[in-house]
């Protein structure tokens, strides 16, 4: 695997930067930061893991590199350039997505074909003969019997439909592909197959993924980077192996701890939390402060200072915590 | 053959509803008179100018079952003939308003924001003036022609449809597919009538069934009012209100073309019925 | 072990007529109970684990059912009882966590009134006031450090572990001999489904009930649970204690399904089973794996439970 | 449908409803003779005629509601009022008269501005109001110190010296009187105390209403089936009222074809005289017409029985055709009825049915009664025919023949045949300046030959109003030979009626 | 705000009829001047803008103008039958919601059953029937053929009538204790607000069996049943509330149809409301007359959904809470 590599080789290149970017959402009962201040780096080739509960902000995180919302502030550069709020045809076809639900992500009253034609013939899939050449490639290339072309969606199962999807999304030849939880409703044999699936297309195309997902398990298999979202604010961010092995927010380390695995193996790598199960009543909004700190058992002082800046701790890894887990607490863990 | 299995599964669900099929039966029934009403109806001739006043009048009997009307006139014949006034208005005034208000119900609901605000504000006024009372008012300002009187009806059912295709395009707008087919960069047009409408269809379709029963009546409710067709254009709603004037000596005249009118919206009521458990979905 | 089971589904099959035909959808069920102990059922999407929950409480609905074989709670077969048994075991002896807190909630009652109401139906001789008591008391149990104001608000008003909180001090409230829980806690984040086994645990050993955990969840299944049913197409494939089942699977299902979760080593990739879930109209005669498994032999028709250690069932010829 | 609602202002009585309410709640100074056309005293004692001076004794001894004594000024007052007010019939005096004055409380005296025959039968529809209460109940409005003339007081209630006075006023609906003990003529104790008149009720409930006893009279609009199974019940009879209306198919003269006498004709020989007048039939001895000579009912001044009655003859119908200069297939006729009535409806279906036949395409139209006014205002917008029922409004020939034909009163309903032809306005304005009797009622005469000669209209039949009658009440002038009044509304005068 | 909107749409319309009101006022004598002048009087010689502010003003002063139909004001004609109107369509709505609200929870609880195909039977019947056939057939049968019940109007001619309060026969008769009256005003509604009420009653009816069927299928329900509530219990205390949320509100909507249907009832039964005035200054082109006619039964609906709206916040704690 790839994601062997402890960290990018310098120079890897920076194909997507999000700078300092903030979603407000203006409802009656107050203006919600879906993002607040998110900056990160997504590297050509690789695969980014947006981890974080639900509300966190990763679907509106993907829907501004997509385009199919505007950012409050803040800029997003693809390959140095900043991109336009409306994008063009040329854009379009190089960031693609599959979304979380097979039931919704097919239109249902269309068929395969016509589904794997859209994007074809939208950039430039030369005439009808060729496209359906394209199509059925396409269809190979997910793994989907060529027959299945003149099928509703009704009739597929719900790994089948990602796998259209997946194949809508590589019909554009993108260069990257937002992931929102593709598999995190399929059973697991089905998403053992879509997930090989995906690293096989990473490896064949070169594609760039973000992968939006709550399964940390998932995470530790498929992604070279992490970036735990929480209200938000990216709290940690950096390679994969370091982060799992010594989370250092607090709430990445509640977060690993709560991973449930089916083997001491397993167990001994998760970092021990101590669950104070008194539930409190619906968080205040907390804006100005660390997001967590209304749920923090180590809060100190200084967390409601102010939103904690990042610290950090290798050349690849950085967290915003005021009081980070120690370095050397993996010991500790049960 | 995955095609012929879900028509077959659709059949299966509609035909599971005994009363729609009844339903379709009978709208069957009532079309294939309507339209050989020329070659079924015992005395064809009397549905245009006729008079014979040694028959007026005539309670049912063997030759005239529903009896005869105040210029002697058979009033079985007219009611045949009367459906089919009935069925050409309800299907040339959805022909109208459905297109109008789907069009605008779906780019309200897509757009949203201003022009869909103003859209649907303009809805909600057509919407407070009760339908009938609404139609009286249209049918002050144009002259009385069925042409008029469609258009009528036509101005106060659009905003109908306009308010629920707006509703379910404002759902359907987030949709995973409509997304996946902005992020692919398809035109806005595209995604409304390629993405959007063909998902509308089964509601559009139901309620249109529906609705041709309702437009029937609405409209024999003006009829009945006297904002109807002209004679001697046979037209139930106006057979209704003018034997009303003669009960109970004559009940016949109002009673059958009544009783026509229930059956016909009753029949497009059961299989509109029907469609919507085929489709499946709560409305 | 020597203890009897308190619940137990015995020989549990279920027809439903539907379009295709008649889907064969519990295909003899069997798994047992005993007081005060944790025990799971697992399998995949549509395997039938919730119909197999719904048979317990009486609650599965559908047009055309047909039922066979018995569910017996504390000497009573539940499947032979008409409406009127059901509701004095309902929620007094046999209770319920549902998967989505949000769902299963009134939303035009207040968590109180849900509460109080759900005491009082099962000791109809309690007063309102004692029932709030109760209620305010099963919350506080629950580490709701506020229940007054828990009570007074509509669900939609709280969070989603909250109102977790509240079916789980629902179900125990009237101490049940037996809880069945679909698949508590999944809709929500995976800290609050960690509470939410927590609390249960705790609770349920404090009420000495029995629990039915029903997940698809492998990982959550080994945290909570002291016995395991595997369940593949209306079949349970293999029983064992937690340990057991984990360290020493004996069905291909188990072991395809263990080799399919993702591991937190990271060292290599899931593996994926072949194959489809049979459809249930038309299922394979005999084990209903065969189809998918890597061991498939002629022997595989109608295979008996085979009993390698005390305790540990598998179904299969192997 | 059509809904007549009650007008109790008298300046602004116009309908049948109307005038009920106006010979009950008002007197005029004259009043026709029952079942003539002679005029004769009522609020006027004596009068004499110098030229074009009308000078008017009054009777003393009239009061009004208020009590106070009915004078000369509150019939000066009055014909001001309608004049200014310029609705009702006040084009029956608006032009006509120069000046009015009240030389004493008993004398007032009327110059016209030339000769005016009618004049005298025109009074019937002068109502007389008490100046001093309404002038005690002014509101604002746009006629200068005189406010609102008001109009606003006498909608609610009567200021007259009727017989009967309003109790409650709802004019969409209902209308209460009760007797006037006052009245100067006195009301005799066998007259209706309280007097209910509803407005627009549909004709199945009319009909249920008077065969149970909840009302006592109908109107003479309701279907003659409906009136046939009301006459059939027992206790209740039927009331006629002949001799004072006529119905007409009214043919539009300025619109092709029918601007071709030919093709007018061609039209009165499709009408099937007999066959509706079989329709009329009620009962066995009552029908709610009868053959008409020419434009005039029989009885009138100038009716004249010489004329004969139409032919239904689609030979001759055919042989009119080929003179008419049209050929029928270019035109598209348009047949119009009122709606509210049915035999209007089936009168036209014959119509078209026997047109159809001559080659004539045609359709039918329905308009309410407001709507047809409406059409009535311009030639083209007149359909070709066009029922019209006329009931006098006063009992003499020139309210009718004027109103009808005469050019300067184009535009009416009354008029939708459009004649404009100035050799009919000079024998209408002939008969107008005449004053002997004999010599006008031969000028009517001659008249009626022309414009039967020009087939202005199809005279289909004298209309008889027929009204179903509880035999709690008795109506002497609908139910007795010979006591109907000629003037719409007269009829109803119930302090003639007697309850058994 | 709608109002006003329809106050707009409606003057537009009033405006556009053809035909010239004055002249249709005047009657059928009026001379060319008297209608020239009448013009005047009535603005109509103004732009449509200058009618329109000063139909506002007017209105605003809660003037709405004379009515060329009756020659009296029109906000005086119209509350002179708006409350017979008034007390049809509460009638018929008191009908629709105390039959076909339990019908529905009926049908639904005993689904399948002969019960709920019987309650559907006849709640199909009262939508696809129009108002005035059932209004027809209910006379023919109650009050011709059985002659159990009057045929028209709101009280027997010899009916003492009681002082007027709210102006409806059935309140005002009983504040003012007169049995008698109320009897037979009773007995006179009977019929037409059946008639009016079949075709919300149906609604209603199917309405509920609907929402409640899907709030049946809500996992609350099953709750509810997996701890011991009894079927009855669901049905009338644990599913109504929820599933009478949506009905409400769209028999809200169904209100306008009533008002509509409240004119052909009206029709039928000779019910002195504004259905005749209605008709009559549609058909004379009384412009006042239609612009308030139809302003104030729009706002008789929008009153009527905004009462709604408020039962159903208070039925639906999150729309109340969403509010605050
Ligand atoms: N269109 C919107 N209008 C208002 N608020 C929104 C909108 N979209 C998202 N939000 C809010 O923004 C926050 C982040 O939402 P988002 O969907 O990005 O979360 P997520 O991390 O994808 O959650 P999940 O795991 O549930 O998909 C939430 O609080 C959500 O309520
Ligand atoms: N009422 C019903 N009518 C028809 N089929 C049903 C019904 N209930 C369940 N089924 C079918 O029975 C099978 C088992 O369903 P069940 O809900 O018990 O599975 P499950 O194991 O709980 O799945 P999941 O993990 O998705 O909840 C499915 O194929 C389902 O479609
Ligand atoms: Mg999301
Ligand atoms: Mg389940």
């Amino acid at each position: 695997m790839r994601s062997a590599a402890a960290a990018y080789p310098a120079g890897d290149e920076v194909l997507i930067r999000i700078e300092d970017l903030w979603r407000d959402f203006v409802m009656r009962s107050g203006t919600i930061h879906a993002l607040a201040g998110v900056s990160l780096d997504i590297r050509r080739g690789r695969t980014l893991a947006l981890v974080g509960e639900s509300g966190s902000g990763k679907t509106t995180l993907g829907n501004q590199i997509l385009g199919t919302d505007t950012p409050t502030s803040g800029r997003i550069l693809f390959e140095g350039r900043d991109m336009p709020a409306r994008r063009d045809t040329q854009m379009r076809r190089r960031i693609q997505v599959v979304q979380q639900s097979p039931y919704t992500t097919l239109n249902p009253k269309r068929t395969v074909r016509q589904i794997l034609d859209l994007p074809l013939s939208i950039h430039d899939g030369g005439p009808r003969r060729q496209r359906r050449e394209r199509i059925a490639e396409l269809l190979e290339i997910v793994g989907i019997p060529s027959d299945f072309m003149e099928r509703h969606p009704h009739s597929l199962s719900g790994g089948q439909r990602q796998r259209v999807a997946l194949a809508r999304a590589l019909a554009s030849k993108p260069d990257v592909i937002v992931l929102d939880e593709p598999t995190s409703s399929l059973d697991v044999s089905v998403q053992a197959r879509i997930l090989r699936l995906l690293v096989d297309l990473q490896a064949r195309y070169g594609l760039t993924y973000l992968f939006i997902t709550h399964d940390l398990s998932v995470v530790r298999n498929i992604a070279d980077e992490v970036a735990v979202l929480y209200r938000g604010h990216v709290v940690e961010h950096g390679t994969t192996p370091e982060l799992f092995r010594a989370p250092r927010h607090r709430y990445t380390t509640m977060l690993l701890s709560s991973i449930p695995v089916l083997s001491e193996e397993e167990e001994a790598l998760k970092p021990a939390w101590d669950w104070d199960v008194t539930a409190t009543a619906a968080e205040p909004p907390s804006t100005g402060t660390c997001p967590f700190l209304p749920r923090c058992p180590h809060a100190v002082a200084s967390c409601s200072l102010g939103v904690p800046p990042r610290v950090a701790t290798s050349p690849t890894n950085w967290h915003a915590c005021c009081n980070p887990r120690p370095e050397g607490a993996d010991a500790d863990a049960r | 053959m995955m095609a012929r299995r879900f028509q077959s599964r659709a059949w299966y669900r509609f035909s599971a509803e005994p009363m729609a099929v009844l339903g379709l039966v009978l709208l069957a029934a009532i079309t294939l008179a309507a339209i050989l009403a020329p070659f079924v109806t015992p005395f064809p001739e009397h549905a245009s100018s006729f008079v014979d006043f040694r028959n007026m009048s005539q309670p049912p009997s063997a030759s005239h079952w529903f009896g005869t009307d105040l210029v002697g006139r058979d009033v079985l014949t007219r009611v045949v003939y009367g459906y089919r006034i009935s069925l050409t208005v309800g299907i040339v005034v959805l022909g109208l308003a459905v297109p109008l208000g789907v069009t605008l119900g779906m780019i309200a609901g897509y757009a949203g924001g201003r022009l869909g605000a103003v859209i649907m504000r303009i809805t909600d006024v057509f919407l407070a003036i009760p339908a009938l009372v609404l139609a009286m008012a249209v049918l002050g300002v144009l002259d009385r022609t069925l042409i008029n009187g469609l258009i009528a009806l036509a101005v106060l059912w659009w905003p109908w449809y306009t308010r629920m295709v707006y509703n379910q395009t404002r759902a359907i707008r987030n949709e995973g597919y409509v997304v996946a087919a902005q992020v692919v960069g398809a035109s806005h047009s595209w995604v409304l009538f390629g993405e959007i409408l063909p998902n509308l269809v089964p509601s559009i379709l139901t309620k249109f069934t529906l609705d041709l029963g309702f437009v029937i009546l609405v409209a024999s409710a003006l009829s009945f009012l006297g904002l109807g067709v002209e004679p001697p254009t046979p037209d139930l709603g106006s057979m209704v209100a003018e034997g009303a004037g003669y009960l109970p000596d004559m009940w016949w005249m109002p009673v059958f073309p009544g009783l026509a009118i229930l059956l016909v919206v009753l029949a497009f009521n059961l299989v509109g019925d029907g469609l919507r458990s085929m489709f499946g979905d709560g409305m | 072990m020597s203890t009897d089971p308190v619940f137990s589904i015995e020989n549990l099959h279920l027809r439903i007529r539907q379009f295709e035909g008649e889907a064969h959808i519990l295909n003899g069920v069997n798994l047992h109970l005993r007081a005060g102990e944790r025990v799971a059922l697992v399998g995949e999407s549509g395997c039938g684990k919730s119909s197999t929950a719904m048979m317990s409480l009486g609650l599965m609905e559908a047009r055309s059912m047909r039922a066979e074989g018995r569910i017996i709670l504390d000497g009573t077969d539940l499947l032979s009882l008409r409406r009127r048994g059901w509701q004095g075991v309902r929620g007094r002896q046999i209770s319920m966590i549902f998967q989505d807190p949000g769902a299963a909630l009134n939303p035009v009652f207040t968590v109180g009134d849900q509460l109080v109401t759900a005491i009082r139906r099962g000791n109809p001789s309690k007063s309102r006031s004692d029932a709030q008591g109760l209620a305010t008391d099963g919350l506080r149990q629950v580490h709701i450090n506020d229940p007054e104001r828990v009570m007074s608000s509509y669900p939609f008003q709280l969070s989603g572990g909250l109102n977790q909180r509240v079916l789980i001090t629902m179900a125990l409230i009237n101490r049940p001999k037996v809880v069945v829980a679909d698949e508590p806690g999944s809709a929500l984040d995976v800290t609050v489904q960690e509470q939410t086994l927590r609390l249960m645990t705790e609770l349920c050993a404090d009420v000495d009930a029995a629990v039915l955990l029903i997940s698809h969840n492998l990982g959550v299944v080994r945290r909570f649970a002291q016995r395991i049913y595997v369940m593949y197409s209306g079949t349970i494939v293999e029983e064992a204690d937690t340990a057991t089942l984990f360290s020493a699977p004996r069905h291909p299902y188990t072991k395809a399904l263990l080799a399919a979760v993702p591991r937190l080593t990271g060292e290599r990739l899931p593996e994926p089973i072949p194959g489809r879930v049979p459809d249930y109209t038309d299922p394979p005669v005999g084990c209903r794996f065969r189809p998918r498994c890597p061991h498939q032999r002629s022997e595989c028709v109608d295979p008996p439970f085979a009993e390698p250690a005390p305790g540990h069932r598998v179904r299969c010829v192997l | 449908d059509e809904h007549a609602i009650g007008e109790i202002d008298p300046a602004k009585a116009t309908d049948y409803a109307d005038s009920i309410l106006f010979y009950n709640l008002y007197d005029t100074l004259v009043i026709p003779e029952a079942g003539g056309t002679e005029i004769l005293p009522h609020l006027a004692e004596s009068w004499s005629i110098d030229g074009t001076t009308y000078t008017f004794t009054l009777r003393d001894d009239v009061r009004f509601l208020s009590g106070e004594v009915m004078e000369a000024e509150d019939v000066v007052f009055s014909l001001e009022r309608m004049i200014a007010l310029g609705q009702g019939f006040s084009s029956l005096f608006g032009g006509v008269i120069e000046s009015v004055e009240a030389p004493d409380p008993q004398t007032v005296a009327i110059t016209l501005s030339g000769p005016y025959a009618p004049f005298l039968g025109s009074l019937v529809r002068l109502a007389v109001v008490d100046k001093d209460t309404v002038m005690a109940n002014l509101e604002d409005g746009d006629y200068g110190e005189m406010g609102d003339y008001g109009q606003a007081f006498l909608s609610t209630t009567s200021a007259g010296t009727g017989a009967y006075s309003i109790d409650s006023h709802d004019p969409q609906n209902l209308t209460v009187m009760a007797k006037n003990d006052e009245y100067f003529l006195g009301v005799p104790e066998a007259a209706p105390d309280i007097v209910r008149l509803q407005y627009s009720i549909e004709p199945a409930t009319l009909r249920a209403l008077i065969t149970r006893g909840e009302l006592d009279i109908g109107d003479q609009w309701m279907a003659p089936e409906i009136k046939a199974a009301v006459a059939a019940t027992d206790g209740v009879g039927l009331g006629t009222e002949a001799g004072i209306s006529s119905f007409y198919l009214k043919l539009n003269n300025q619109r092709a074809p029918l601007d071709d006498v030919h093709c007018r004709r061609a039209f009165a020989h499709a009408f099937d005289y007999e066959s509706i007048l079989e329709l009329t039939q009620i009962t066995d001895d009552i029908a709610f017409g009868r053959p008409a000579h020419g434009p005039l009912p029989l009885g009138l001044l100038g009716a004249d029985e010489g004329i004969p009655t139409g032919r239904f003859d689609l030979d001759a119908a055919r042989a009119e055709l080929d003179l008419c200069q049209y050929d029928a297939g270019d035109f598209q006729i348009q047949l119009n009825w009122v709606a509210g009535n049915p035999i209007q409806e089936r009168i036209q279906l014959m119509m078209q049915l026997n047109l159809g036949q001559l080659g004539f395409d045609t359709t039918i139209t329905t308009t309410p009664w407001a709507m047809f006014t409406e059409l009535a205002s311009s030639a083209e917008r007149t359909p070709h025919v066009s029922p019209v029922n006329f009931i006098l409004t006063t009992p003499d020939p020139d309210s009718m023949l004027y109103t009808m034909y005469h050019s300067d009163a184009a535009g009416t309903w009354a008029s939708v045949d459009w004649v404009m032809s100035d050799e009919v306005d000079r024998m209408i304005e002939a008969g107008r300046t005449e004053t002997d009797p004999e010599a006008r009622a031969q000028i009517y005469r001659e008249l009626g030959q022309k414009l039967v000669e020009d087939q202005v209209s199809i005279f289909a039949y004298e209309l008889v109003g027929v009204f179903p009658i509880r035999d709690v009440v008795h109506v002497p002038a609908l139910q007795e030979a010979g006591q109907t009044y000629s003037v719409q509304g007269m009829n109803f005068m119930f302090r003639e009626m007697q309850m058994q | 705000m709608v109002l006003f909107g329809v106050s707009i749409l409606i003057f537009g319309i009033a405006r556009l009829i053809p035909g010239d009101p004055a002249r249709i006022a005047l009657g059928p004598m009026a001379s060319n001047e008297q209608v020239e002048a009448m013009r005047d009087r009535l603005l109509l010689n103004e732009p449509i803008t200058v009618q329109y502010l000063n139909f506002i003003k007017n209105l605003v002063q809660g003037d709405l103008g004379t009515s060329l139909y009756t020659r009296r004001p029109v906000t005086e004609d119209i509350l002179s039958t708006l409350p017979a109107t008034f007390e049809l369509v509460l009638a018929a709505a008191l009908i629709m919601t105390v039959v076909g609200v339990p019908l529905g929870i009926l049908a639904a609880r005993y689904r399948h059953s002969g019960l709920d195909i019987a309650a559907n039977l006849l709640a199909l019947l009262g939508v696809v029937t129009p108002s005035f056939v059932w209004g027809i057939f209910l006379m023919l049968l109650f009050a011709f053929h059985l002659d159990i019940l009057p045929i028209a109007g709101r009280l027997s001619r010899d009916a003492v009538l009681p002082p007027q309060i709210t102006g409806l026969l059935l309140v005002d008769s009983a504040l003012a204790g007169m049995w008698a009256t109320f009897w037979d005003a009773l007995r006179h509604i009977t019929l037409p607000a059946t008639a009016l009420a079949m075709g919300g009653l149906g609604t209603a009816a199917r309405l509920t069996r609907a929402n409640m069927s899907e709030v049946y299928g809500r996992q609350y329900i099953q709750l509810a049943r997996a701890f011991g509530y009894t079927e009855r219990e669901i049905a009338y205390r644990y599913a109504l509330r929820p599933a009478m949320v949506p009905t409400l509100t769209i028999l809200g909507l169904d209100f306008a149809i009533m008002l509509g249907n409240a004119f052909l009832v009206e029709k039928v039964f000779a019910w002195p409301g504004m259905a005749r005035y209605g008709v009559e200054v549609i058909i004379r082109k009384d412009l006042n007359g239609i612009v308030g006619t139809i302003l104030v039964i729009s706002a008789f609906f929008l009153i009527i959904n905004m009462i709604i709206d408020i039962i159903v916040a208070y039925m639906n704690p999150r729309i109340l809470y969403q509010n605050q």
